[in-house]
This record gives structure tokens, C-alpha cells and sequence, in this order.
């Protein structure tokens, strides 16, 4: 059979794939900005909920490069273990959030939506990043199970403002760690992909 | 006896209409005047397994749906189509693609066209087509307008880039104007042309300084 | 004796031109008649320590500057900044962000306009902000184009997505053209448009056959 625009043993060519997860790691970070701002706007308006949520998300145990030049200078296959790490690590937390977001008292429905776009989109993503990595260094697909999240409270949070700020917190780490996700995969994609403008 | 084996199934077409879903549809070949039985046998680049149609309902006759379950924009999907009946079986061409290069929109929607005075030009405003999400980037869309006197036959095609306007110069005033507009995402293929819109241009647009 | 401690300081805007540095501005309060001295002072989720700005010329008067050596993209700036004068002191609202939250560009750079006859459509060129590391995917930038007629009032905007040029159609032949870019990171503020730059319409784009 002839293979479709020229793909050699009719697989999708690695920088489409890798095209495709820029585009999703895009649309991931602007809903995860859109869902925070929402829940900042309607829920966390005077409670000085920013003040404590520095150094509290469940992946800061994790070397990220915080910068241009650790960026560039990680080898890129950790850089690609590292954003599949950061992926693995977010699906429960996820999980949590699309179940505990629908008990929210008047939650709109557009934050409930994105949270369920969120979650999907996310795991879409993982699939991809896998198959690059697959592609990329066949067999060498670890798939330790990441439990860096706590997990929800043991003990169901009678205190409204504990409830909230556990869902800030969420909302602000998912929103941090989006981006590294996405800024990460548009560096790889520009040093990994020969014939890629950037 | 006049029986045969069927005859060889064409897959002619298969389509996304926006990265998530997918159908193909086929056209028989003889059926050899015998009840005939048609199965859509499917494997994709990652699998080591061939499955069978998930959906011969949803998209109409000779057709097969793929929801989003399995649906996946990662892999290629190699596609044949089998006609099988009590004197024999026939296969068709396989078909190898990948969702994100077989996708076909809904024509726009919403087209509205109104007359500007100045400068004088005819204004064709559209929206893209449903269930799209445009705004994430997830699918980049460009347009083309395409327009002709009521009476004329001659289309003229205008392209509008990835815009959901565009302005017209120099029309015949006093005329009817027939508008369609179509579109295309990045890598795929032309939706059909909208209804027809039509608008007839006033005689005040005669221009002053011809 | 008309001396008084300063008035509380305003942290008026942090912004990274770059995503590589940043920069804060403040407000200063009353000086309580009094010579006022000011300093900001910062601390990040990963240091312990407070720490006083490493820059204070760089961007100007009543400025921090925080160069590379300074600057983490996706960890939490906690920032104050203190007046004190013989009478006493008084300490701004903390500010706090990640450096990725507040990366504002400088406008993109070397606009130039072309007319193409064919098809006819005007040929808006630019390029990036300088200093800004676009070749490795560092930054991600998006830009928008908007155009008006110079003796119009209402501008059109046009989005160009990651593109470093746009093909207008269906412009007003024989006008007078205004047209302006701006441009933004794939996820941050709009910087400022660009200088305006101007273009004729040549007559000879009325349309033949309408």
C-alpha cells in the first residue's frame, strides 16, 4: 500500500507527532490560566490563599530546570522523562478534582467543563509523549507509578475555607506545572525536530 | 447457476470532522447474486491485533464510525474492507492515514453580508463551522468567499486567510449578488460551499468620481 | 516642623521583556519632607532568606532590575519595597507571581508593507522583538495586525498567529493605509503596537469584470 504524504513505513512522522503534543501542552496551559482565574475570581478573592500556597505543589520534589540555560542544558531525554514524569504525576490529582469540582457549591459549569477537558486532554497528552518517547528510544518506556500527590485529605474537610484553598492550590499548581510541561515541549521540539522553523 | 463470489468493495472515503471522531465509507462491488456480508477490519500502527468496525450505524450505510475512544491522533490506521458471501470472499485496496490529514469541516455558518458606504464595499461576515474548538489553536482554519452576478455564471473565488470577514471592492451597483463560503483546516481538505446568500447592491453606489 | 515618615510605596508593575529577566517598578509615597531612601526586598519559595534587589539602574528610576543569575521561570517572587526616611518607615503591599505569569514583549521590529498583484493583496512583513530567544523555542510568540484607512477611525484586527507575515485581501483601491503589529508570548500580555507605518493602494486593484 502506498503510505500517505510520504511517511516512511506509513508510521505519522516523529515531528508531527511532536507538532501535535505542542499544540495539546498549548491548549492544556490556556484552560488551566482560564480555570484558575475563574475559581481565583469567584472563590479566593480576600482570603490570602496566594500567600500560602508558595512551595506547596506535590511536584517541586522533582528536579525541574527552573530556567532558560538548565533547559538547554539537560540532556533531552531526561527533559522527555521529566515532562512524562510530570504528566504520570498529575493523573491522579486529576481524578480528584473532576469528582470533588462538581461539589463546589454554585461551581459554573464552564469550571466544571474545563476541568473534565483538563483531565482528558491531559491523558491524551501522556499518550502521545509516550509514543514520541517510544519512537525515540524504543523500549526505554518506564512506567513507574508516580504517587507524589498525598492524595485528597484522610479526613472529608468540614471547613469551607480548607476545602477551598486545597482546590487553590490544585488549580495553582496545575497551572505552573502546565506550562513548564508546555514550555519544555517546545524547546525539545525546536532541538530534537530537524526541519522544524522556530 | 448466475452465483459468483462478491465482487472487490472500493473504500472511497474517510473523514474527520474535527480530530476526535472519524468514519469511512465504501462502495459495494457486485454482489454476485448472492446475499452478500461486508466487515470493515481495521489495525493501526501501534497494534498487533486487527479489530472489527466499532459503528456501522452512526455514519449510514456502508459506513463505519469511530468514536473518540477509538479514535487516537498518534497512530496511523490501516483500513480494508471484506465482502463475503456462500461463494467466496473479496478485499478491498487497504487504506492507511492518519486522523490529523483526513479531516473535513462543516461549511461556515452564519453567513451575513451587508453593504458598507464608506468606502463602499460589500462586507461578508461568517462564523466557523460547529463543533469546532478554533480558540485553542486545536484546529487552524482558512476560508475562501466565493461570489457572482445572480444572473452571471462566472464565480470569483477570494481567499480570506484564516479571517471570518472579508470586505469586497468594486461590485456592480444595482445588481444581485450570489456569496458562498467554504473552509479548510491546515492539512486537510475543502468542506463544501455554504448555502447560497444573496444581496441585491443599491443604485446609490454608482461612483461619484467614474 | 512639617517632617513626617514617608508615605507607603506602590508596587505600580513587574514585567519580564523576555522570560530570561524581570524588572519591578514602584510608586513612591510622600517623602514626609524628608530625604527618602528605597529598597526592595525579595524572597522566592526556594530561598530562605530575605534579599535586597540585585539592581537597582538598570531599568530606571525606582526600579529593580533582575538579570538571569536572578531569574527562576516557575517559582514564586515575594517582593516588598521599603521607604524609610529619619522619621521612620513604611513598607509597600507584597507582590507575589511566577516570572512566567508576567513576561510583556517589546513590540515586534522592521514592519514593512508590499503590494502583490496576484492574486492582489497587500504583504505585511516583521520581525520578532530583539533579545527575545525564539530560534530555540524558549519563547513561543504570537502576533496580531491591525489596519485602518488613514482618514478612517475604525481599526480591523488581524490575527497571524506565530507567522512573521500576513497576506491582507479585499483593501480599498486608491487608499491610504494605516497598519500596526503588536505581538505576545504564546501565553502572557500584548506588548505595545508598533510604530505606524503607511501605504498607498495602487488604483489599478479596481476590479476588471465587476
Amino acid at each position: 500500500p502506498i503510505c500517505p504524504n510520504g511517511a516512511v513505513n506509513c508510521q505519522i512522522s516523529t515531528s508531527d507527532l511532536f507538532e501535535r503534543a505542542v499544540q495539546l501542552s498549548h491548549y492544556i496551559h490556556s484552560l488551566s490560566s482560564q480555570i484558575f482565574n475563574e475559581f481565583d475570581e469567584q472563590y479566593a478573592q480576600g482570603r490570602g490563599f496566594i500567600m500560602k500556597s508558595i512551595n506547596t505543589c506535590h511536584t517541586s520534589s522533582l528536579n525541574t530546570p527552573e530556567d532558560k540555560e538548565q533547559a538547554q542544558q539537560i540532556h533531552h531525554d531526561d527533559l522527555l522523562n521529566l515532562v512524562l514524569r510530570v504528566l504520570r504525576s498529575w493523573n491522579d490529582p486529576l481524578g480528584h478534582l473532576v469528582s470533588e469540582v462538581q461539589d463546589i457549591k454554585e461551581a459554573p459549569g464552564t469550571i466544571l467543563w474545563k476541568a473534565v477537558e483538563i483531565e482528558e486532554q491531559t491523558k491524551q497528552l501522556l499518550e502521545g509523549m509516550e509514543n514520541i518517547v517510544q519512537r525515540i528510544h524504543p523500549g526505554e518506556l518506564g512506567n513507574e507509578v508516580y504517587s507524589l500527590w498525598s492524595g485528597p485529605p484522610a479526613v472529608p474537610m468540614a471547613d469551607e475555607n480548607t476545602r477551598l484553598f486545597a482546590f487553590y492550590n490544585l488549580l495553582h499548581c496545575l497551572r505552573r506545572d502546565s506550562h513548564k510541561i508546555d514550555n519544555y515541549l517546545k524547546v525539545l521540539k525546536c532541538s530534537l525536530m530537524q526541519g522544524i522553523s522556530c | 447457476d448466475g452465483q459468483y463470489p462478491p465482487g472487490k468493495p472500493n473504500i472511497t472515503k474517510c473523514r474527520s470532522p474535527d480530530k476526535e471522531t472519524f468514519s469511512c465509507w465504501w462502495q459495494p462491488g457486485s454482489d454476485g447474486g448472492l446475499p452478500t456480508n461486508y466487515s470493515l477490519l481495521y489495525t493501526t500502527e501501534r497494534k498487533t491485533t486487527v479489530s472489527e468496525c466499532p459503528d456501522y450505524k452512526t455514519s449510514g450505510p456502508n459506513s463505519c464510525f469511530f468514536d473518540k475512544s477509538h479514535t487516537s491522533i498518534w497512530t496511523s490506521y490501516i483500513i480494508t474492507v471484506n465482502a463475503t458471501n456462500a461463494m467466496g470472499s473479496n478485499i478491498s485496496d487497504t487504506e492507511i492515514f492518519d486522523v490529523f490529514h483526513i479531516v473535513e469541516l462543516h461549511p461556515p455558518t452564519n453567513v451575513s453580508l451587508a453593504i458598507i458606504d464608506d468606502p463602499p464595499h460589500l462586507l461578508v461576515k461568517w462564523s466557523p463551522p460547529p463543533s469546532v474548538d478554533v480558540k485553542s489553536g486545536w484546529v487552524t482554519i482558512e476560508y475562501e468567499v466565493q461570489l457572482k452576478l445572480e444572473k452571471g455564471q462566472k464565480w470569483e473565488t477570494l481567499k480570506a486567510g484564516t479571517h471570518t470577514q472579508l470586505k469586497v471592492f468594486g461590485f456592480h451597483p444595482g445588481e444581485n449578488y450570489v456569496v458562498q463560503v467554504r473552509c479548510k483546516p491546515d492539512h486537510g481538505f475543502w468542506s463544501l460551499w455554504s448555502s447560497e446568500s444573496y444581496i441585491q447592491i443599491p443604485d446609490r453606489f454608482w461612483r461619484k468620481d467614474m
